[in-house]
């Protein structure tokens, strides 16, 4: 419905039109829509992309590994959402600032965020979020939409100070519905910030389906009415949400302003591990949505072009099983902190108030 | 009579109440089919309909605000937040017109609301999804904030919360949820708001606590008890008003108080409760009145959190010390 | 800009289309722009909306009058905006609900509300929300757009007991950029509830202009974008502010959904008696402006129509302005409450915990 | 050296930070061409430009959320509230976000950020510009909340919370903008944060207060003085993190202590104080502690606020109440 709910009556001027367009570059199937970007023109790239997906798939079974057997907390799988993470990831520089959510491990380790910094958050340790690289990345934010205005409020800093870095701000459907995520993208568009907003469609906020949360066909076109460029695309599709990315960027980096790529996905997983999403939608719909997942999808288009083989798909498989044992080793290795540790960057420098009760936790056996 | 989890205690205040009044409705994120991400609304909307069992969108400001607009024309709603962490978006709404409403209309509007949220540490949970900020909420003239400590407790303050005229902000302890049970009769008898429970009657020491507290305190008492301690057990249960009697007619008995809570130490409802016993009940004092609560810092990750907590252990250490005070 | 900010490659297929009309009927002199509607073809009801708003602006001019002689609080005008007022009241049943801000006192009124009790809340006394009549409405919310989310709420709960009852939500261009208004927009597009949004567009929020409020051509496109029909409407033209209204209220009766009119006015006051716009706003742009007020517009066409003589303004003037003294002179003598009565309402029963206060107050000489 | 009201030299900190720190940017609704509804940040867009004295939209929510951004990325962002009643949907960022970036992330990043308001009753201004909910936020953990409560202590005051690393809220009290001049020198001396003034020795009655209610409170400490009661005042001036010592000093000198503040008494932090010395100064007592504070209720329109706000006499009677107590 909704977004045909316009007047019937035509007579009257119109002052504003406005229209969302669909891209995407590659079938399900793996077949070619459109002729492919110039980003996706070297094949040694589209590996390193896909190589990127398997990696985060990787990761994923990993950490649910861990945390089925307790020893790690919970945990939200991407499942069917890496290219959103890779394609988003790979389309930007070394001193661009992301703004993930819980989501978008993928996204910050494709930025060199370690797999073991990313367990070591998830296990229940702040240290996690102390990315040895990539340190100017924001750590996840896991109320939903706040971190939309701290995108915007850095974008300002680098407007204001003529840098030419791009903020780059995950977004999930639920998100779209946050009052201060519709307060930053405003913000963004009256100063034609250089922010790019990626709202990761995966159609469930937890049990929540896209037709609760909007009444609209498209998410894009709210940004698109605030005066943010917008347009969806297919976010299983790697090849096309990097190269949208691409554009935005370059756009965001040039001084004209934002722009909002609503990619279309699926989440294939629970919602965490704390959900059962069987409560709450059909075995077919999920079953649906697998024939569209990204991986298998870049995999056939590798393997119908004869970049990827067999042999190289069991390599790669066995070396990201490998890096993430590894990572598992490391992180359970990690020695535990001291509990007044919980001080320790509470402020620059622990005012005397607060000096009396660190004492009284490392009294307390805390030391 | 059923043994009862605090969670179906919940279930069953909800169902009833919403199967004796009509104009009870619920409403929050993931309250419908999946019934709650604690399943406090489990089966609420198959019995009872998606249009009383409402699925809002994820916008937390508005579920506070709608809640304000359904009571003010006669519905009864009940709102939930998913975590505490995530309603400060409600406050303003909670404090510029839920509580407001039926002052700056001279009573001819009103705002029987009520705003349930899990809250609290110790089920190893993501950041924010520890909180305990009751006491922001309970400085807000208007309102009543009632915390339950047992499923009983629960069951019968939440249907007092949801009868009741004025907005209620009602907070469950998510780690009390599974982690204990208890006869719970479903008969609809309701609790009364604004009292204090005397849940384990002592000669020597007053604790006033709330919530998962109140569970950690016994504990305390109890271990004391063997080293010939007797400790009084307040389970403030309404913060907001708050009992001001049960708790200077246990400490002009005892002559000592400590108060126990998991928030943050400054500012905390606490200083309240030892406030109101510094000026009402100073005479009757032997001691000083201690505070055992979480510290001024951010509640850490799992990893480190049951060292935020008051500890049975450090609420034990802290009685004996006041016990001990002379 | 901004609207046009659209993605330059077309190729891509387009998945959803919107548009923003505007509509009018009377031009500023007065003259008929389109054939006019219905609801205007009835001259006496016409010369209601006219002395509806004269009454408005009277009311304006008294509390002026009280607030600058030190005997009325702050007070907002709604000079100029008197075709909003009007024309949104006018279509509203008695038992429908306005939820209006501080700029609404001439829609209540309208309504029923007096100028007595009006006064009486803006002479800083809570007994003036207690309207006598029009008992359903909601009392002037002052935190600009938090009024939103009850329109919804209420919506919801007529929809809900099938009541045919409709919400009238009045937003400032100011309010549009709140976030819980952008959630309340968008939960009335997903239950399609009987509400209209009136975006009383006067191109100031204080001293904050249009286009440092939005960077889009028109406020309406946002509601369309969440799924609400949306359009504009010369907000000076008592005419076509009606007949949208009539129209968006019919809808929403009928369980047709939500609409969201943009009214397009300007305001000719100081945003309050505290503020003195002259600080932030060119006088020209002022002048310019009140070549386009709703009254003399609307006067134009009465007499050039020949149903309204020098004669009956006059009449009408004395009348409104004896009104207004009258009115002056009930509130100046109402007598002042016992301090105690703060606590009156607080609570349906006022809980043992603050009966000692109330006491404690009485003894403080408030009794 | 120049006589400034307490807006002036507000207006004055703002201008001497812009100048000294080009990171420094204020923003907030009004406070550009307009130069704020109350003129505090008058002049500074004409002087540093709109790029850095920013007229946001009508988005308080965003106004938090911007500044944690910037701050984060190396800004020095100084928002403004226009009034506190509008202050609440910021809640959220400053709990979740600005406290929190520097223990989130070990250091990595933090959030230097100021976020101003004017707040408390006095002006007979509408609903909602009469707020004093201080106590909400001193609750916090991580965040510094600051007070002035005169043109020198504002400017000073000021220009600590802007140099100062971590987020602080400053809540500047309406009543005091114009109606108090104080001779202040615009050198760029700070005051220091976490220290509590005794602005008046005394002997026998502590008075702790803050904000707008130090004036009162030394005024019925001079009323006193006539009767022969000695009053020391202590302006308490940073809340978060406040000054113990200062306190439990000057009360165990007196031993008597009444706390004035004009927020709601319920879980304000009038009550932090009370349980402060209730806890580490008991033995000294020789009174109870009382607290004259604003009542649990809405604070009233203009009509009756005066009723609502501690007055000389309430405070004066009060700490007769407790100088006389034996
Ligand atoms: C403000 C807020 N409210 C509620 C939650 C609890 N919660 C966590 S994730 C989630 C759903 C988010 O959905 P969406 O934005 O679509 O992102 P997705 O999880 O699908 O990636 C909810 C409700 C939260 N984290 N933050
Ligand atoms: C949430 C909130 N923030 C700030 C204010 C202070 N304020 C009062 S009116 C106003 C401007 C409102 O502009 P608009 O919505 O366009 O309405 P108008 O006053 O023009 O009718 C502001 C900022 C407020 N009342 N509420
Ligand atoms: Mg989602
Ligand atoms: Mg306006």
């Amino acid at each position: 419905m909704a977004s045909g709910d316009q007047p019937a009556i035509t007579d009257w001027p119109i002052v504003v039109r406005l229209a969302i367009e669909r891209r995407a570059y590659l079938s399900p199937q793996g077949d070619v829509l459109a002729p492919l970007p110039s980003s996706a023109s070297d094949p040694k790239l589209l590996i390193e992309l896909y190589r990127g997906m398997v990696t985060i798939r990787a990761l994923d079974v990993k950490a649910v590994a861990l945390q089925r057997t307790g020893r790690l907390g919970t945990y939200a799988v991407a499942l069917g959402q890496e290219a959103v993470l890779v394609g988003l990831a790979s389309a930007m520089r070394g001193d661009d600032v992301l703004f993930p959510t819980y989501r978008e491990n993928g996204a910050l380790m494709w930025r060199g965020v370690t797999p073991e910094e990313l367990l070591t958050y998830w296990g229940g340790d702040e240290r996690g979020s102390d990315f040895k690289a990539s340190r100017g990345d924001f750590p996840i934010s896991i109320p939903v939409g706040s971190h939309a205005p701290h995108a915007a409020g850095a974008a300002y800093a680098f407007k204001l100070r003529g840098e030419d870095r791009v903020a780059v701000c995950v977004l999930g459907d639920g998100a779209m519905s946050k009052g201060d995520v519709h307060e930053a993208i405003n913000f963004t568009a009256i100063h034609r910030l250089p922010l790019v907003f990626v709202v990761s469609n995966n159609r469930w906020a937890i049990s929540v389906p896209e037709r609760l949360q909007s009444a609209t066909p498209t998410l894009a076109q709210k940004a698109l009415a605030m005066g943010v460029r917008a347009w969806q695309v297919d976010g299983n599709d790697v090849i096309a949400v990097r190269a949208s990315m691409i554009e935005a960027v370059a756009r965001a980096r040039a001084g004209e302003g934002a722009s909002c790529i609503e990619a279309l996905t699926y989440r294939l997983g629970d919602h965490t591990t704390a959900d059962d999403a069987r409560r709450y939608r059909s075995d077919e719909e999920v079953q649906a949505a697998w024939k569209n997942e990204p991986i298998a999808r870049l995999r056939r288009y590798l393997v119908d072009t004869g970049v990827w083989t067999k042999l190289q798909e069991e390599q790669l498989l066995a070396e990201v099983q490998a890096r993430m044992d590894l990572a598992a080793e490391h992180y359970l290795a990690l020695a535990p902190r001291a509990p007044a540790s919980m001080f320790g960057h509470l402020y620059k420098t622990l005012p005397a108030a607060y000096q009396a009760q660190r004492r009284e936790l490392e009294e307390a056996g805390g030391g | 009579m059923a043994e009862m989890t605090m969670i179906e205690a919940i279930n069953a205040a909800l169902a009833r109440a919403m199967g004796e009044d009509a104009s009870v409705v619920v409403l929050g994120e993931d309250v419908g089919v999946n019934g709650g991400v604690f399943r406090a609304t489990d089966g609420l909307q198959r019995r009872f309909g998606s249009e009383r069992v409402i699925d809002t969108p994820l916008s937390e400001a508005l579920i506070g605000g709608l809640c304000v607009g359904m009571a003010a024309v006669g519905l009864k709603p009940v709102g939930e937040i998913q975590f505490m962490g995530f309603l400060y978006p409600c406050i303003d709404q909670l404090v510029n017109h839920a509580t407001r409403l039926r002052t700056r209309t001279q009573g001819r509007l009103s705002c029987p609301m009520v705003l349930r949220s899990p809250f609290g540490a110790g089920i190893h949970a993501p950041e924010h999804h520890s909180e305990s900020t009751e006491a922001m909420l309970a400085h807000i003239p208007g309102l009543r904030v009632v915390i339950p400590s047992t499923p009983a407790k629960a069951y019968g303050l939440l249907l007092a919360a949801i009868r009741d005229p004025d907005p209620v902000v009602f907070l469950e302890p998510t780690r009390l949820y599974r982690s204990l049970k208890e006869d719970v009769t479903d008969d609809g008898r309701a609790l009364p708001l604004d009292r204090a429970f005397v849940v384990r009657p002592g000669r020597d020491v007053t604790v006033i606590t709330w919530g998962a507290m109140v569970r950690e305190a016994l504990a305390a008492a109890r271990t004391l008890d063997e080293h010939g301690i007797s400790v009084e057990v307040v389970d403030l249960a309404t913060l907001k008003p708050y009992d001001e009697e049960t708790i200077l007619a246990s400490v002009a008995k005892t002559g000592r108080a400590v108060v126990v809570h998991e928030a943050a130490r400054t500012g905390g409802f606490g200083a309240e409760i030892a406030a109101l016993i510094a000026e009402k009940g100073l005479t009757s004092l032997l001691a000083p009145i201690a505070r055992t609560t979480g510290y001024d810092t951010i509640v850490p990750l799992p990893r480190l959190e049951q060292h935020y907590m008051p500890s049975r252990e450090r609420i034990a250490s802290t009685i004996e010390r006041i016990a001990s005070f002379s």
